[in-house]
């Protein structure tokens, strides 16, 4: 028993850093794809049968191409860029409950790798650290596309951050915890998902959550046709691949967060209404997964649908309207918690 | 090709037909300015105005703000190279003006290096317009604000649109090392 | 043991990027080093059981201040660096002498106080479950109350001020 | 943004960068992403077609011109075939004149169309452009089978057509403006009433309308500024003066008020499109035209409304030789083109790829 | 004094060489953002000795002054940046023996 203590997180760990790596790069293959149909056209069609090894053939491109760093790039922070960027993005699923518990063998085991009791915060925290992978792959490279393409997403990520913590916080004040378990079981013992408790957070954290993965409308930082590509511009091979990796995996990262906050994780829709309790057969770790891919869905979605913010624009939307909705909607979370 | 042997010494810009009626700008010009319009003359259906270089601005300001011309919009500026001739270019501007929807052409004759008055001040449109018959017939212009290449590289010999100006470029020696040819200009 | 480890390899860590902090000669290189560094300190925040201090300590010194100074280095596109400059009335060595003076004192003492019987190991206390992150902020919000208060108070000062610094006189 | 605006920044947006349509080159001079100056520097694509005119016989001059807005052929064919025609004094025959103007407006839906896909791909609505490349593509498969040709399609002579219309052409062209017309408002439904779209497009860039006609402007960046000037209705020309339409102008004379003219102009291109295909009349498709080509001596400009605003060729004919003595192309992108400093100063870096893509520019004709 | 087990006083000996670090680099570099930089060095050390004793009296007050310095450190930063991006205008260098204005 004791031996298999530390054994059953190395399990864990290596399992959930797998099925990551994978399904990011299957993310790639879901967003060529949802786009394609968005466009009225096919997608990938040539590897494999509509395109599914797609995704393998691009990563075995990357991992042959060349790696080239530009001759006047600070060699070591141009290396060290792309680590910093994907090690947060990877280490955040350490606290996200993929499921309950479960029967393996007899045993009863966590489907998540930890139960911090700080697991909100550790993935604020743990996220905030991204942001430098970014402001050192434009530092390092040298060149001013890059750097200004950096500034631009750091001053992006830092003022979203604030929105995106502060709307956090009300949903703490509603759960009464910060551990991720406790807040998927707080939505079971309170009969409701806290998306009907807290619409306005979950809106202003999803957006905030498309600002933090530089994804459209909120693109600047990788703009192809302002800024060339973006603070990835110099950068190819494996090392591209990283920063590639990252941000889909903050992808996942956001939709994990949003299902296990607002849309009860892994339980089933209406878990305490006694007839819909046949939806309690289906695991609890696919109900979580075919809620994060409707987020991932969505993310896809505006992906095909909406323009780009200016960056001005971008800050006003920051600054002017989601850090004020944030705070008026945890003024009104605390006052209710305290009176009701 | 079929390039003459004996190149032509100009167009022939033909005068009016008698019967036909002078528009209505014409001739408020050539009494406000006169002898600045050295001829008027008329062919499929294009009017066409030759001006004294030295009176051109005079002639375009004119043109722009009188109520019965007003001229709004340069639309071309251009030129066309007859090298037998003494002032061997003749410079034209396309005029056009939005209010009255008729056309003119004025145009200017000047000799080789000879500058012309810019008339970026008039209209700022003939800004790039003229830098690029700058660029072509090497015609400098006197006034103009921003007097440099505009289509050709800026080390570039030679103006291309002349006539003696083979089509083939510079031939040989740009093709065998056009860096030595393109720094050519600087050295003495 | 675990707990020598963790520490020993720690310490070691922490040394090694305040070392390298201190004498990277570009100033970006000094800012990765002092961010690897404070990682390293909030995961001692872990070890000794204050898991919300290690959060902040990441989310805030590392996430936000420690991002900011690598604003500033970027921004200051420095055109004479400052190392180029030389000042005669400086005393490099008098500095070295005043701060190993400081760390021996220190240690000193430490070591002193340390092997003094007085002295107890620390109690084997088990971190409370949950139990951190509410400690500390019953104690903000109550004892400390005037404390924090003032604390946010002087931040609101500091943003006003940096506004102020920031803006391009005209 | 006063932190950063410590140092100016002086960034090379092209030769070569993805929004530059091309081979334009802008040297942006920065104050942290405000634009303070610009330098545009074009010639990349300079391929002297003035001066190879000026050596090649009247008649292979056509497939030069589809090679200047190479993404508008049929009208830079039209141009420069109606001003031969009117050196010659050849009279085209109606039927000839209304085919041609079947085609250039069918050109010029096609021109839109891809200036409103690379537009809004500029601006980031990635759908748009797949939207747009859709319906372009029926308008080549229509001029392929006109003419063979999909890019290039040297589809005049002078004095008319190389060919009359293949039998069933005419009924296929109304089929697509039936399709069309349905296909407009899925454009408009991504951007016009978008927020985001109204964000970046609204009050950027604006020029009021005697500024716009000062610089030089022609065409939907004119007519967008508010001034109702159409070479189509000033200057009839092909066989626009038998047909009804109407010329949309805008009103702010900003990048929106650009996009909202364009738009409008898809829908009076089809009303002319429908009218010119109900009324096609019969006859030859080519004049009395000499076998040999040569121009009395003389010289004319003559404009036309490509879609990218005037297009004007200045010819001038010896009487002597088989080639034009002079060939000079009013090129409406290199008009335009020089008013973009005067429109992006002041403003954003991500503003100046929208002003790229709101004055239309063809690379190919501002060089030529 | 012993290597094992870590009480806290080690914790104690490692902020103190931290902070004599911190110490040494405001000493040694001219550099005005790395004089910064040490300055947030010796904070850490600070708070680790805080939650050190924390650990060692068993209550949390420590971690609670902790927070207090993060709080400090985050206003100095944001103030003394700003005024290092002033200076930086005027005399466009970070050097610190520049900063030498009221000496006239």
């Amino acid at each position: 028993m004791t031996s298999m203590g530390w054994l059953l997180p190395l399990v864990q760990i290596l399992i959930v850093l797998n099925a990551v790596l994978i399904a990011v790069t299957y993310m790639v293959l879901l967003e060529r794809k949802v786009i394609a149909w968005a466009q009225s056209r096919l997608g990938p069609m040539r590897v494999g049968p509509h395109g599914v090894l797609q995704p393998i053939a691009d990563a075995i491109k990357l991992l042959l191409k060349e790696d080239i760093t530009p001759a006047r790039a600070d060699k070591w922070l141009f290396t060290i860029a792309p680590i910093m960027s994907l090690v947060p993005a990877l280490i955040a699923f350490a606290v996200i409950p993929f499921g309950g518990h479960a029967r393996i063998f007899g045993r009863d085991v966590p489907l998540f790798i930890a139960d911090v009791n700080v697991g909100l915060l550790y993935i604020v925290s743990i996220t905030s650290i991204g942001v430098y992978g970014i402001i050192l792959a434009g530092y390092a490279s040298n060149s001013k596309y890059p750097l200004l393409a950096s500034l631009r997403a750091s001053a992006q990520l830092i003022s979203y951050e604030v929105a995106i913590t502060m709307m956090l916080v009300s949903v703490i004040v509603t759960a009464g915890t910060l551990s991720m378990v406790a807040i998927v079981e707080a939505q079971l013992h309170n009969h409701v998902w806290f998306v009907f408790v807290q619409p306005v957070a979950l809106v202003v954290l999803f957006i905030g959550g498309l600002a933090e993965t530089n994804r459209t409308p909120f693109d600047l930082a990788e703009a192809e046709q302002e800024l060339t590509g973006g603070f990835h511009t110099e950068y190819s091979g494996m090392r591209f691949a990283m920063f590639f990796l990252a941000e889909y995996a903050n992808m996942i990262v956001v939709s994990a967060v949003v299902t296990t906050l607002f849309f009860g994780g892994w339980l089933p829709p209406f878990p305490n209404v006694g007839w819909l309790a046949f939806l309690g057969w289906i695991p609890g770790w696919m109900w979580f997964l075919v809620k994060c891919f409707v987020f991932l869905y969505v993310f896809v979605w505006i992906r095909a649908t909406l323009p780009r913010y200016r960056y001005d624009q971008l800050m006003r939307v920051g600054w002017k309207v989601l850090i004020p909705v944030a705070l008026a909607n945890l003024f009104v979370t605390a006052i209710l918690k305290v009176w009701l | 090709m079929g390039v003459n042997p004996a190149p032509p010494a100009g167009p022939p810009d033909p005068p009016p037909p008698a019967d036909l009626s002078v528009p209505g700008f014409i001739s408020p010009l050539q009494s406000a300015l006169p002898d600045a319009v050295t001829q008027v003359s008329y062919w499929v259906g294009d009017w066409t105005m030759i001006v004294a270089t030295n009176r051109l601005l005079d002639v375009m300001r004119h043109l722009r703000t009188a109520q019965e011309a007003s001229f709004d919009a340069c639309c071309d500026v251009t030129a066309t190279d007859w090298p037998p001739r003494a002032e061997r270019f003749d410079v034209s501007y396309a005029l056009f003006s939005t209010r009255h929807r008729h056309r003119v052409r004025v145009k200017v004759r000047v000799a080789d290096s000879q500058a012309v008055p810019s008339v970026t001040s008039v209209w700022p449109s003939a800004n790039w317009l003229e830098r690029e018959v700058f660029d072509m017939f090497g015609i400098p212009f006197d006034g103009h604000p921003d007097l440099r290449r505009i289509l050709m590289p800026d080390e570039w010999q030679g103006h291309p649109q002349r006539k003696d100006y083979p089509l083939e470029g510079p031939g040989e020696m740009l093709l065998e090392n056009p860096m030595d040819w393109l720094r050519l200009r600087y050295e003495p | 043991m675990l707990e020598a480890i963790a520490f020993y390899g720690l310490a070691a860590l922490i040394l090694g990027f305040g070392v390298m902090v201190i004498t990277a000669r570009s100033a970006v290189h000094s800012v990765v080093f002092l961010v690897l560094n404070f990682l390293a300190v909030a995961v001692v925040y872990v070890v000794l059981g204050a898991e919300f201090l290690a959060v902040i300590q990441v989310l805030v010194y590392a996430g936000g201040i420690v991002v900011l100074y690598l604003f500033v280095v970027m921004l200051v596109n420095q055109k004479r660096t400052p190392e180029a400059h030389h000042d005669p009335h400086r005393k490099t060595g008098l500095g070295i002498m005043l701060a190993s003076a400081v760390l021996a004192e220190v240690t000193a003492i430490v070591v002193y106080t340390a092997s003094a019987p007085s002295a107890s190991p620390i109690p084997v206390s088990s971190p409370v479950v949950g139990g951190n992150t509410e400690q500390v902020g019953w104690l903000l919000y109550t004892d400390y109350l005037i404390a924090f208060e003032v604390a946010s108070m002087l931040l609101l000062a500091a943003m006003v001020g940096a506004i102020l610094f920031a803006r391009r006189m005209d | 943004m006063s932190l950063f605006d410590t140092d100016e920044l002086v960034i090379n947006m092209g030769p070569q960068h993805p929004s530059t349509h091309g081979v334009l080159r802008v040297v942006l001079r920065l104050d942290g992403e405000r634009v303070v100056g610009a330098d545009v520097v074009i010639g990349y694509l300079h391929r002297g077609i003035e001066k190879l005119s000026e050596h090649r016989d009247w008649q292979q001059i056509v497939m030069l011109t589809d090679r200047m807005d190479y993404v508008s052929a049929a009208t830079s064919n039209l141009g420069y075939c109606e001003t031969v025609e009117k050196l010659m004094q050849i009279e085209v025959p109606r039927r000839a004149r209304y085919i041609r103007t079947i085609l250039s407006e069918l050109q010029r839906i096609a021109s839109h169309n891809l200036w409103l896909g690379t537009h809004a791909m500029d601006i980031g609505a990635m759908t748009v452009f797949l939207y747009n490349f859709r319906e372009r593509e029926l308008i080549l498969d229509l001029f392929e089978e006109f003419c063979g040709a999909r890019l290039t399609y040297s589809s005049m002579r002078i004095g008319g057509l190389p060919l009359d219309i293949p039998s069933g052409w005419a009924r296929k062209v109304s089929a697509f403006c039936d399709l069309f017309e349905t296909k407009i408002p899925e454009y408009e439904d991504l951007l016009t009433h978008n927020r985001i779209w109204k964000e970046r497009t609204r009050n950027i860039g604006v020029i009021s309308g005697a500024d716009a006609i000062a610089i030089g402007l022609t065409g939907p960046p004119l007519r967008g500024s508010g001034v109702p000037r159409d070479v189509r209705k000033d200057e009839p020309y092909a066989a626009y003066d038998e047909f009804d339409f109407d010329v949309p102008i805008g009103s702010a004379g900003d990048i929106y008020d650009r996009y909202l003219v364009r738009l409008e102009e898809f829908r009076q291109s089809l009303r002319i499109i429908r009218q010119a295909i109900a009324g096609l009349p019969e006859g030859p498709v080519v004049g009395k035209v000499p076998r040999l080509i040569k121009p009395p001596a003389g010289e004319t400009y003559h404009a036309i409304e490509s879609p990218k605003g005037e297009l004007g060729f200045f010819i001038v004919s010896d009487g002597r030789s088989n080639v034009p003595y002079r060939f000079r192309v009013r090129p409406p992108s290199f008009c335009n083109l020089q008013a973009l400093p005067r429109l992006i100063k002041g403003h954003l870096v991500a503003d100046v790829v929208a002003m790229i893509g709101s004055i239309d520019i063809v690379l190919g004709e501002v060089d030529r | 004094m012993h290597l094992y087990p870590i009480t806290a006083y080690h914790y104690l000996v490692l902020a103190a060489a931290l902070f004599a670090l911190g110490a040494t680099g405001v000493m040694l570099r001219r550099n005005i953002i790395i004089l910064f930089m040490s300055i947030e060095l010796m904070l850490n050390a600070v708070n680790l000795n805080l939650v050190a004793f924390s650990r060692l009296n068993g209550h949390v007050v420590g971690q609670v002054f902790a927070l207090f310095i993060v709080a400090v450190a985050a206003a100095e930063a944001v103030v003394g940046l700003g005024i290092l991006l002033a200076f930086y205008r005027n005399k466009e260098t970070l050097n610190i023996d520049e900063v030498n204005l009221l000496r006239g």
